[in-house]
């Protein structure tokens, strides 16, 4: 189909290149206070919205970075299967823990990922309840990027088991035991948060989709796209009815993932504060995660977005507004991490506890305190950068303080679940913890698979919502709703009798 | 524009968002049915010896007492197999020329125990003790069914671990005089009727039972390490 | 019973070798499904039909031992686990194969199956016999406990005893007669050994010498007793690497203790608490002698290198090997007030003890160590005399042990005279010398001079494979004998199993050498040899008594030589000096863990944390924190030995307490030819050991080697109490102050049951179980340890897995040290599961495999586990066990007739504990329903508890007050480790109380 | 098309041959204008076809609430109580026993589960619900063969006047459509 393999695509890119550059160097749009005002580049309608977005689905070709970036992580997904086959042969023995430190790495980066699928529904649901309108531009992103990364981190908790392949008894159901799970443990509440989480992401992920496959379905000629997008989209035709329990539903969603986007993180954290070990047992953990995962969320949506919008020309989508107040979030959260950090070092002194007290300290100055130094570094001290609005605006800045914050909020997790363990109670149960090859095999496969994921996704679906970015076409600039050229996707109709062409 | 799909295709759909939820619930009904067949827990089906034993003739027909050969049954928590000189001590002098008879004489001859097919597999991790069952007013029928009726044994229960927790947790339903524990006639005594006309009276005197031998709590009769260690 | 217990293991020895370790994973898979847990014993009867075990009994070693051949850390070993296990997986998807029944064809009758037995037998150790009762599940010996009745024992057993079992199914023992290591047989060696005997009847047996251990059997003192009459000029040589001799030879006599009549002890580099032939019932006298409170005696201990008797004693002295002769000649003076200058801080030392001593007359106590020198002994006894101590604590007599001349000298003669190329034909009834002579004999070099050595014994070890003859030893639950405990009780051997392999006893092979032949079996030799005068049924009867108890009553052991004692001042032996020149010396102790070396083989003893320094699978240069300040070495480093020309590489392991300038090397590692396990593991100290240094020398020469390290398994880390008080310890005036000095109320431990958020709805009102455990009387021996491994199907998992940190023992005994590092005060605390009423663990299992019982056990249902480790996290005493990989050896059928039937077998990704020995608390339940009555108080003994040697572990029913265990806790010492978490521990434990010396400046 | 066709006949009249009459419109602005004359002139069978969501266009034709949120609260409050329960029946009733020494009814750990599953069932009903009402998914519908209907997701707005509204008039309905309600494009929709 010509009009879809003809050049608007680049000249967009041109276009948007051009002003995005604009924006980089400052000179764009500015609100009264000096911020980046703009939520969208100028000149876009629904249509070129529609082109543009569509294209990258819809166009064969595609970028090297989109390659690139696609080899590198289908060959660790494979480090990942071959790790895990290895596991199931041998054991979790493979892996550095012992008794004490029962738990290792598995349970950091099942932490570790959790907290960044946070990301994706506080932005799509708690944004939108208080009418964020630039996360429009983003939150089918990261909504996806939430899927992927809670599935990583879903793997772990299934992986770390002693005999994986009774994994499901932890599932409630009738069997021949006559017996049920123990509803009082934090796993099995881990287990419900988790499975509900996803499926509910899942479910607001769909729903967002549907009007904008029902756009690819429209926008391709080709047969098996339209069938197959067809079926993704339901049948949908944009009828008023439809729109109307349509945005009430999506609304809803966003009412119930918002507190459920909350809760996740608690409930994680409560497999620590339910304990009582020193280190784990306190009461400001479910706040302190929650901050700690939307911190991590964010940072990772920025290390992955800079790239893509670079990649594939969106500057005009994905704004230097957007960046800003992401940076914004960032920093916020990031203060009240850093507030947690200092409460457990006050009330393990105000304690009194000794068993407290020794925790704290051992943690900065044990055997593993390099890594709460470097915990400190990298999650307190870097992203005070973002205070600069320079940093805030300019992308590799962002890219690189971002880049610290996952860092950091894997190392907060190492801190939490290792150190913690390594010395508690009994002195003579004392030991250290060293990973082995296979906890870092483990990892690296995780985060390859998420990456696969995520390159897929962006190869076959909408990366950014038409529909959503439509809305924000109006504030695109003073242009008129429909474009001022008709853009080529649509030659076609044009020859229609009565065609309208404004 | 045209259709992309022809009518046809939303009666398709419907069947579609029907017909998929039943055929999962069948699925997992299914799984259910097998798990509780007998093909899946093994009832029911007689288990072939390299001796054709039958119990029916040796218990059923001459009423030779179960602690005759399973001696262990009172006293350990095995009832035991016999040794081939038990068998021996009959078949010396009876029936010593039949071939089916062969093995037993040549195991004495040769000193080889003779390899029974076992017919009750309890898993490795489940301690169960025939000696406290026996002595507390269980019989073997409430396990092992009628085998003065069976030619070659088969599994009478399913041996699930809710089977055994119905008798742990309401040994009323299931006890009987211990009197009667290796009795092969055995029945319950709700379903006694010397024990009473009506359910409630039958249930009254079980019940009583339970008291008199001292059985304990189900709260203790359904802990973990009651049968697990 | 004699008849059944001889007559019950027909069945099972019948099926006793294992099976070739196969990597035919089919089989595995088929045997894992089907064998393991309480019916695995059938199915060795199906494995004995199998043609590969009867090609594979003569086969020197199992089929696949290359697989096998890294041994200890067993990573091989770990692979065909693995490889097993995944595929048991599978099997678990598919339907059960058909299981077999395997009954008896002639059943003994007094055997149930599934009702364990108990037979009295004895093992000797150095030669002395220690009296045991060995349970027997349908013919298979299982574990080993001490007979209550027997003098040397008193319910107690030593790792040693304990661990035996193990090494009766040790698949390294070598299983045929080996000539010059081919497969042979008994017949051909009978034919080979004929004529050389006719040889030396020729010429008198000039040419004959026969090399044994330490003996102590009328019946083989005997059959030798025949044996030299035939040969008039055959020499006899006895050779223990490690014994009494230094007390007896030209000494005093050998001194029989009795510490309950001791209010004051000194130790002089004696460690009567593990390494006495006598120690089990000296512990028990002396725990019994340490009860708090008025009379409670006092310990006084100089020693070189922390000892678990160094480690109880209220004064100890860190003093140089050497430097305690002189000490003792310090003694000497204040005793004849002769003049001489000894070192000062010890002169005060000894002041403030002989003041204690003559204090107490006739109530003191002076014991001299095996490793010192006889003056030391002489001096000991003269102190002893001076008090009034011979006659009611001490008593002194000739050595049990009947002995030509029973020392190193015995070897060297012997030794001298293979050099000499005057023996012809060498007979050898155990022992090693190849591996553990003193090393300027050459034995091993000697050796090549003899024209037929045959060696008798349980291995193949360093010796044998030099030997022209290997004979296999019967074990000596394979077989009958006799031996005289230290006190001289006769003690019966008695046979659990017939010979797993073609091994005889050395009655037999004694026979041969006197008659020709070996017609007689050990039983009728040794029941002859008691019958003595006896005749027919009466015979029979003291026969009977005597096996079914083990023993029989002693015959009084004859007073030792007395002249010797007086005159004890010599000139102090040159060592004395050691310290002032700055030379170092060398000490050498038999290893806590594998003695001589004799078990070196032996898993679970390999395997055991030693007490103080918690090492596991090595030996290690012990040395002095200063000295390690001085030379900058630290633990790990690698240091060369070099002590009279010869030397060693050794690791270096820093030890708190260690006289400044000595250096301990334990004895029984660096072997080269002791099994799988036992290769290669650790430091030859026999490499530096010479006659006449053979319990320490000074001269020796430390040089640390830069550029190496020498990874050590230990396993507990941490020995400082980081100021927490999980364990406590007051003095006996603190106690008299406050009797309740241990528990803390401050803390709120022990909080009242209703400040919860819940209403406490959990009542205990039958039984509920719970432990005491006694820190003032627990001595660290380890004995609970093996006791809970044996019982509880425990495995070892190797050196590697030990330094990951995943050793599996359900009891630990936790080692502290507090105060001043170069003498500090040494800790022991026993740490099994707590049963805590409000289970940390319990709460966040998901699958709630781990409960609470209505009796207050704490439960972990393997079967349910699905391996999260949770609740190892969140139990505050880290108890928990976690089979990171597939750890015991479902493959050997040895090792698989040695598991109690009563305890699952824990497969790969289970959590495991300590379960209070719930399997025997259900014995004994259902016993009782039976019979319709409670429980008695005491009829439950956990396996830690029942062989505690100081009876420092009580179990039994909180419920009833009148319980042991009840008394116990209602005692103002008791207090529960972190009760203020009120997790309500069963568990508890009553403080230490020690007895410092007002007057002494310790 | 064909002539013979002619208001309000049998079987095969356009009432029954046609679907509607559908006008495109170039901005929400112009399309709500004009449905809410539609409504106002009477018409009340008729639809709109909109590429983004349109404030206010189901009320002017005449629309009121939505059910939704109804569904929604049935949805959680299910959830919540079915998770509830079932914890309660599984901890107290069905195998009651001892865990950490805490009560069998051990509420404020039920907490959790319950929460998650509330929050599950009222999303998986709102989704269901929502599709449910608006009889997706069905792929095949008449307003797709109308001409440039595939703009209606890209950047055309749409109304459509059914035939089975009482006022549709084959020439009428048109003529209303284009003249009074400037649509342009107006065509018919064939069933």
């Amino acid at each position: 189909m010509p009009g879809l393999t003809q050049p608007p695509p680049t000249d967009a890119v041109q276009k948007n290149g051009a002003n995005g550059s604009h924006g980089a160097n400052g000179h764009g749009p500015r609100s009264p206070l000096g911020y980046p005002d703009r939520m969208m580049g100028p000149g876009e309608t629904h249509a070129s919205v529609a082109a543009k977005i569509g294209d990258i689905v819809l166009d064969g070709k595609h970028p090297k970075g989109w390659w690139v970036g696609f080899a590198a992580a289908f060959s660790l997904m494979m480090v990942f299967l071959f790790s895990i086959t290895y596991l199931f042969y041998k054991g979790v023995g493979i892996w550095g823990i012992n008794i004490p430190v029962a738990w290792g790495f598995a349970i950091v980066n099942f932490v570790w990922w959790i907290g960044i699928g946070h990301a994706g529904t506080f932005i799509s649901a708690i944004l939108l309840l208080v009418f964020q309108k630039w996360r429009n531009s983003i939150n089918r992103f990261t909504e996806a990027m939430t899927l992927f990364a809670v599935s990583c981190a879903g793997t772990f908790p299934l992986l770390h088991l002693g005999r994986q392949w009774v994994f499901y008894w932890i599932v409630p159901y009738p069997n021949t035991m006559g017996l049920w799970p123990n509803f009082r443990s934090p796993l099995v509440w881990d287990f419900f948060a988790v499975s509900t989480y996803f499926t509910v992401s899942l479910l607001f992920w769909y729903v967002g989709l549907i009007p904008d496959l029902a756009t690819l379905r429209d926008c391709t000629t080709v047969r098996w796209k339209q069938i197959l997008f067809g079926i993704g989209a339901l049948g949908w035709r944009g009828s008023a009815v439809h729109w109307q329990r349509y945005k009430i539903t999506y609304l809803l969603l966003a009412g119930l993932a918002a507190p459920l986007v909350l809760s996740v993180h608690s409930v994680v954290s409560f497999d620590f504060s339910v304990a009582i070990l020193p280190g784990w047992h306190s009461t400001i953990f479910p706040p302190f995660f929650v901050a700690g995962a939307i911190y991590s969320g964010f940072a990772m949506v920025l290390n992955i977005i800079i790239p893509v919008r670079k990649i594939y020309g969106l500057q005009s989508y994905i704004t230097e507004r957007t960046l800003n107040n992401m940076a914004n979030i960032m920093l916020v959260v990031g203060l009240i991490v850093a507030y947690g950090y200092a409460t457990e070092a006050f009330f393990a002194w105000f304690s009194g506890d000794q068993y407290e007290r020794f925790q704290a300290f051992n943690r900065a100055f044990g055997p593993y305190g390099w890594s709460y130094w470097l915990l400190i570094l990298t999650n307190v001290l870097v992203p005070q950068a973002l205070w600069s609005r320079t940093v805030r605006t300019t992308p590799w800045m962002l890219f690189i303080v971002a880049l610290f914050i996952n860092v950091g909020m894997w190392l907060e997790r190492f801190v939490i679940v290792i150190v913690s363990l390594h010395r508690d109670f009994t002195p003579s149960a004392w030991r250290m913890y060293y990973p082995t090859f296979w906890d870092y095999a483990t990892f690296a496969g995780t985060i390859g698979l998420f990456f696969t994921l995520l390159l897929l996704f962006i190869r076959f679906l909408p990366m950014i919502s038409i529909t959503e970015v439509r809305e924000l076409v109006a504030e695109g600039g003073s242009q008129p709703i429909a474009g001022p050229a008709m853009p080529p996707m649509f030659a076609r109709l044009a020859d229609r009798p009565g065609g309208n062409v404004p | 524009m045209a259709q992309i799909f022809p009518a046809g295709s939303n009666a398709v759909v419907r069947a579609v968002i029907v017909g998929g939820p039943l055929a999962l619930c069948a699925l997992v009904g299914s799984l259910y049915a097998i798990e509780w067949s007998p093909w899946a827990t093994r009832q029911y089906a007689p288990i072939s010896q390299p001796v054709p034993f039958s119990h029916k003739h040796h218990v059923g027909q001459l009423g030779i007492d179960c602690r005759y050969c399973h001696q262990g049954v009172e006293k350990s928590a095995y009832a035991g197999i016999p040794p081939t000189e038990t068998c021996m001590t009959c078949h010396s002098q009876l029936y010593t020329d039949q071939a089916m008879l062969a093995p037993v004489r040549q195991s004495l001859a040769e000193n080889r125990p003779i390899a029974w097919n076992k017919v009750h597999d309890l898993p490795d991790f489940v301690y169960f003790n025939h000696s406290i069952h026996v002595n507390k007013g269980m019989g073997c029928t409430s396990c092992h069914g009628r085998e003065n009726q069976m030619q070659l044994v088969w599994q009478d229960q399913t041996l699930y671990m809710s089977w055994c927790l119905q008798c742990h947790r309401h040994p009323e339903n299931f006890i009987a005089d211990k009197s009667q524990a290796v009795n092969p006639q055995r029945v319950a005594a709700v379903d006694d009727p010397a024990k009473g006309a009506t359910h409630e009276e039958r249930i009254t005197y079980a019940r009583q039972l339970v008291k008199d031998y001292h059985i304990l709590s189900s709260g203790v009769l359904t802990d973990c390490s009651t049968c697990h260690r | 019973m004699s008849d059944h217990s001889a007559g019950t293991p027909c069945h099972c020895g019948a099926s006793g070798p294992c099976q070739p370790p196969r990597l035919d994973l089919a089989a595995l898979r088929a045997r894992l499904a089907s064998e393991s847990g309480p019916q695995y014993w059938r199915s060795l009867e199906a494995a004995a039909e199998t043609p590969e075990f009867q090609q594979w009994l003569h086969r020197e070693y199992p089929a696949g031992a290359s697989e096998w051949a890294d041994g200890p850390n067993r990573r091989e070993f770990l692979k065909i686990m693995a490889a097993s296990i995944g595929l048991a997986g599978l099997a678990a998807c598919t339907r059960q194969p058909q299981e077999k029944m395997l009954p008896y064809v002639k059943q003994p009758e007094d055997l149930v199956q599934g009702i364990q037995m108990q037979y009295a037998t004895a093992m000797t150790l150095g030669g002395y016999a220690t009296g045991l009762l060995v349970e027997s599940h349908e013919g298979r010996p299982t574990k080993i406990e001490g007979n209550p009745d027997h003098p040397m024992s008193l319910g107690a057993a030593s790792v040693f005893h304990q661990a035996s079992v193990l090494e009766l199914y040790d698949p390294d023992r070598t299983h045929t007669v080996l000539r010059a290591g081919e497969t042979s047989s008994w017949e051909e060696f009978l034919a080979d050994l004929v004529p050389a005997l006719h040889e030396q009847i020729a010429k008198g047996g000039a040419g004959l010498r026969l090399l044994t251990e330490n003996i102590t059997s009328p019946t083989l003192l005997a059959q030798i007793g025949e044996l030299l009459k035939k040969f008039p000029q055959a020499k006899w040589h006895q050779y223990e690497p490690w014994g009494q001799e230094a007390a007896s030879q030209d000494g005093p006599g050998v001194p029989h203790y009795d510490f309950s009549k001791a209010k004051v002890i000194v130790a002089l580099d004696s460690d009567f608490l593990s390494t006495h032939p006598a120690s089990l019932a000296y512990a028990r006298q002396f725990a019994r002698g340490r009860a708090a409170g008025e009379g409670m005696s006092r310990l006084y201990v100089a020693e070189p290198t922390p000892t678990i008797t160094g480690s109880m004693a209220d004064h100890r002295l860190a003093c140089g090997a050497g430097d305690l002769a002189q000490l003792a000649t310090w003694f000497g003076f204040v005793v004849d007030n002769r003049e001489r200058t000894p070192r000062q801080e010890t002169a005060a030392w000894v002041t403030a003890v002989f003041a204690d001593l003559s204090a107490n007359k006739g109530a003191g106590l002076v014991l001299a160590g095996e490793g010192q020198p006889p003056l030391v002994h002489r001096i000991a006894r003269r102190i002893n005399e001076e008090c009034g101590n011979v006659g009611s604590t001490v008593t002194y007599h000739a050595p049990t042990a009947a002995s030509p001349d029973l020392s190193a000298s015995s070897l060297a003669a012997l030794a001298d005279a293979m050099h000499a190329g005057q023996v012809e034909l060498l007979v050898q009834i155990g022992g090693n010398p190849a591996y553990n002579a003193p090393a300027d004999l050459d034995f091993a070099g000697a050796m090549g001079k003899v024209k037929r050595h045959i060696h008798h014994g349980l291995f193949y070890n360093e010796t044998a494979q030099r030997c022209q003859w290997h004979l296999p030893l019967a074990h000596y639950l394979e077989s009958w004998g006799d031996a005289l405990a230290f006190d001289g009780t006769p003690s019966i051997i008695q046979p659990l199993i017939e010979p797993l392999y073609e091994g005889r006893t050395a009655y037999q092979l004694l026979d041969a050498l006197i008659f020709e032949q070996t017609a007689r079996s050990a039983y009728d030799i040794v029941r002859r040899h008691w019958e003595g005068a006896q005749e027919g049924m009466e015979a029979e009867k003291t026969w009977r008594k005597m096996v079914h108890n083990g023993f029989a009553p002693p015959a009084p052991v004859p007073g030792g030589d007395v002249s010797t004692a007086v005159n004890a001042m010599g000139a102090p032996v040159g060592s004395g000096q050691a310290a002032e020149t700055g030379e170092y010396e060398i000490v050498f102790k038999p290893d806590p863990a594998v003695w001589d070396g004799r078990f070196s083989n032996n898993g679970w003893l390999q395997e055991l944390p030693k007490p103080i320094t918690k090492l596991t699978w090595d030996n290690a240069a012990l040395v002095s924190p200063e000295l390690a300040h001085r030379m900058g070495l630290n633990n790990e480093d690698v240091v060369e030995l070099t002590f009279k020309g010869r030397s060693v590489h050794a690791p270096v392991w820093i030890m708190p307490g260690q006289a400044e300038n000595s250096v301990t090397l334990h004895l029984g590692y660096g072997r080269t030819a002791a099994g799988r396990v036992g290769n290669g593991q650790g430091v030859n100290a026999y490499a530096l050991r010479t006659s006449d240094a053979m319990g320490f020398g000074s001269g020796l020469q430390i040089k640390k080697v830069e550029g190496v390290t020498w990874r050590l398994a230990a396993s507990q880390d941490h020995h400082t109490l980081a100021g927490r008080d999980v364990y406590r310890a007051g003095t006996l005036e603190e106690y008299r102050k406050d009797p309740a000095f241990a528990p803390d109320g401050s803390k709120g431990e022990d909080p009242a049951r209703d400040e919860t958020l819940y209403p406490p709805d959990h009542t205990y009102p039958g039984y509920a179980w719970g432990m005491s455990i006694d820190l003032n009387t627990c001595i660290g021996c380890n004995a609970c340890v093996v006791a809970c491994q044996s019982e509880n199907n425990i495995p070892i998992v190797g050196k590697g897995e030990v330094i990951n940190g995943r050793e599996m023992h359900w009891i630990r005994v936790d080692g502290y040290f507090r105060g001043d590092m170069d003498n500090p005060e040494m800790y022991h605390q026993p740490v099994p599961c707590m049963h805590c009423e409000n289970a940390p663990c319990e709460v966040v299992c998901p699958v709630a495999a781990t409960v609470h019982s209505p009796e207050g056990l704490n439960e972990q249902v393997y079967n349910r586990c699905i391996g999260t480790r949770y609740c190892s996290n969140n139990c505050p005493y880290k108890v928990r066990r976690f089979n990171f990989f597939q750890w015991p050896d479902n493959t050997t059928l040895t090792f698989k007739m040695q598991r109690n039937p009563d305890v699952s077998v824990r497969s790969r990704g289970i959590m495991e504990k300590c379960t209070y020995c719930v399997q025997r608390i259900n014995e004994a339940k259902i016993t009782s329903q039976k019979e319709d009555r409670k429980v008695f108080d005491g009829e439950i003994k956990t396996a830690c508890q029942q062989t505690c040697p100081t009876e420092a572990i009580v179990f039994g029913d909180i419920n009833d007050p009148n319980s042991r265990v009840s008394r116990l806790k209602k005692q103002p010492r008791n207090y529960g480790m972190l009760a203020e978490l009120n997790t309500r521990p069963r568990t508890t434990y009553l403080a230490r109380v020690t007895n410092p010396n007002p007057e002494a400046a310790s | 098309m064909n002539p013979a066709l002619d208001n309000d006949l049998g079987p095969d009249s356009p009432r029954q041959l046609l679907h509607g009459h559908v006008a495109a419109f170039d901005t929400p602005e112009e399309l709500v204008a004009a449905t809410q004359k539609a409504y106002a002139a009477g018409y009340r069978r008729m639809d709109a076809y909109t590429p983004i969501p349109v404030d206010g266009l189901a009320q002017a034709m005449g629309r009121g609430k939505t059910v939704m949120p109804l569904i929604v609260l049935l949805g959680g409050i299910v959830g919540g109580t079915s998770g509830y329960f079932m914890q309660w029946y599984s901890m107290t009733v069905d195998y009651p026993y001892n865990v950490g020494g805490r009560p069998f009814h051990s509420w404020p750990m039920f907490i959790p589960v319950t929460f998650e599953l509330t929050v599950l069932l009222a999303a998986i009903s709102g989704v269901v619900g929502m599709l449910y009402l608006n009889g997706l998914p069905r792929l095949h519908h008449p307003i797709f063969q109308a001409p440039g209907i595939e703009r209606a997701t890209v950047d055309q707005f749409f109304l459509c006047i059914e035939t089975t509204d009482p006022m549709w008039h084959r020439d009428g309905t048109r003529t209303f459509l284009e003249k009074e309600l400037k649509g342009h494009d107006v065509a018919e929709v064939e069933r």
